[in-house]
């Protein structure tokens, strides 16, 4: 069974997926549970339009990049290692500083 | 004639009559308003709306610091600025607009680029600081320097239709440290000049941060600690995130500090603490 | 030396070229602003911040509206006022202000009290109207004033730590009568001057009434039709709720309207048009 | 079966309520459904404090006081008629009209 979620991108990070900031996705069946640390390489090569270095650094995202999971900071959730949920919200923002 | 009254001059309770009512704020917030010190670090886009209402509300001094002058590319989000003060410093400049509202506020302005000489030394004198600069290594800077001072920072942020808010180092939440251990890489950081902004977004976060700093100097708490507002102006939205707390491993507010002194913070981020308004080249 | 650039002049473009940045608005966006006109009804603590702001952006011509003279009580949240203009006409106040900010615009004060006699005939050469007021009377007349007249209106109010905001008759949405066809008995309503209010939170609202009126006039559209954002200042929450439509049997944007013309909105709300700050008794 | 509930009072509307914002409550259980009719009444007798006439007028509330049913104006939930489900949260919100 694929496990639908939402990813959204704000903060400028949903200008490297073509402006869109939310996107519905069904992730594929697969025989260990899904975690953010498989979600992160797949949204990589899935979904993201340019540059993948102002994603990912290594197996993580990039820093400057806040993930959350249903509106929660992911570090209080597990961060790579959390099992995503149907219809889980992950979240990624890109920290502003404009003023 | 100006008689004193539980510590308010007549003249004070005509001027904030209409806050003086609230019975959350009533006589004694308004004391602890008067009593208090607030320094804006940055005089743009964030600080204009901040620095005016926190002068309206009566606090009892107001810092701003900037090493800028007005430019008109400003006008367009930096509403106390005047087409007259084109070329003056923003910290005068918008000192200058507060004073013409409430000429019974302290004001400094402080015309000079904050940095590891000078942080510490003016942020000791301020019960509370808001960030209202517009680049990385300023903003390291601000939270260290407030971690080492013990001050709450109300951090505000916005850039095209968006705006971020947070308050850090406060009643034990965690500190922007905390949240980015590591700088962003430099080209994935845009300000204002490049990607632009709606002036009315930073606008609305300026206000939030008076707001949270109103409502801790007061003692009401602040909404934003280990919370973050986000703001999306094209849908009108507005989200509050639940943050980490503290990080005991944290360089700078964690159990055992490595960073105790302020340090070279451009080298630290990788990025000049400047964002200048270039000449835009359009067509 | 001011030449033309796609109807922009080299002037504008430096002025408003972080917001021209905006793919969003770009200068299309611009120039819709610069053709459009705007009135804001009432000069007070939701004028201040939403007038600034889009004196800011660039708006072509901006009326504001007010029958009443800045006092010292005002300056707690109404930040274009200054001690120095106790006594004058608020809307003068606040044009004047706008003026030194942003002197292409083309401002019109009308110090007035907006009422059945001159409503329509003021509004028909706007193409938004903000509601900026302070009594119930008045928010009727304005109502029927913007469905007489085809105009969107984008309402906010505040009082105490609260702030209401949505946009009537915008998009085939509801007007004011939809949600609200019986006035409340007049010892239900309270004004700031009795109630009190924090100078932030009508500042906060206001800046979102700029940002909705920059929205629709630039082809966004507005998050706000059939839509209320409620703010608590105390809380820090915003929270978006869902409205009732248009309502076919609504007496003034209804499909058989029994309101054609405007009537007296005094007698219909059993309340003056006023809210006079009065003196206040501390003690 | 009690019906737990959540009531919300907001814009001026609390201060009938000694201040208190959010009731956490539990309707009797009743033989029949619970209906927004018969939760005014309740409210007014049970949990509001003083001048009820600036709360209700008639069998409905009095106008002025938008009523929401988890968010939504109760106009397309039915209104008095709206039959309440447990963990409700009905809404008054009294208009403001100061600036
Ligand atoms: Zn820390
Ligand atoms: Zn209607």
């Amino acid at each position: 069974m694929s496990i639908p979620i939402t990813l959204e991108f704000s903060g400028g990070a949903e200008l490297l997926f073509d402006r869109q900031k939310r996107h519905d996705i069904d992730l594929p069946k697969q025989e260990n549970p899904w975690r953010i640390q498989e979600l992160l390489p797949w949204i990589r090569d899935n979904i993201l339009k340019e540059r993948p270095e102002l994603f990912m650094q290594g197996n993580t995202v990039r820093p400057g990049i806040l993930v959350l999971v249903n509106d929660t900071d992911w570090e209080l959730m597990g961060e790579l290692e959390y099992n995503l949920q149907p219809n889980d919200r992950i979240i990624f923002i890109s920290t502003l500083h404009g003023g | 004639l100006q008689k004193d009254v539980k510590g308010l001059t007549n003249e004070e309770i005509r001027r904030y009559s209409r806050q003086l009512l609230l019975p959350e704020l009533g006589v004694k917030g308004q004391q602890a308003l008067k009593s208090s010190t607030v320094l804006i670090v940055g005089a743009g886009g964030l600080c204009c709306p901040s620095a005016i209402y926190l002068a309206a509300a009566g606090i009892g001094q107001l810092g701003i610091i900037d090493y800028d002058e007005v430019e008109i590319s400003n006008l367009h989000r930096q509403v106390l600025h005047r087409e007259s003060k084109i070329g003056v410093s923003k910290s005068v400049s918008a000192v200058a607009a507060c004073q013409e509202l409430n000429s019974s506020v302290n004001y400094v302005p402080y015309h000079l680029p904050l940095d590891s000489s000078n942080a510490l030394q003016i942020i000791q004198q301020y019960d509370l600081v808001l960030d209202a600069t517009d680049n990385v290594a300023t903003r390291y800077l601000l939270n260290d320097a407030c971690i080492l001072a013990g001050k709450p920072l109300v951090s505000g942020s916005a850039l095209r239709f968006e705006g971020q808010l947070t308050v850090y180092n406060y009643m034990g939440g965690p500190c922007y440290r905390c949240l980015y251990p590591k700088p962003p890489p430099p080209e994935t950081v845009t300000n204002c000049s490049d990607g632009g902004v709606l002036g009315v977004v930073p606008g609305i976060i300026g206000c939030l941060q008076a707001l949270e700093a109103i409502k801790i100097l007061t003692g009401q708490g602040s909404s934003y600690s280990q919370k973050m507002l986000l703001f999306d102006a094209l849908d009108g939205s507005f989200q509050t995130i639940k943050l980490r707390g503290r990080q005991p491993q944290c360089p700078v507010c964690g159990d055992n500090p490595s960073i105790t002194k302020l340090i070279d913070y451009e080298q630290f981020c990788g990025a000049k603490a400047t964002d200048k308004d270039k000449v835009l080249e359009l067509l």
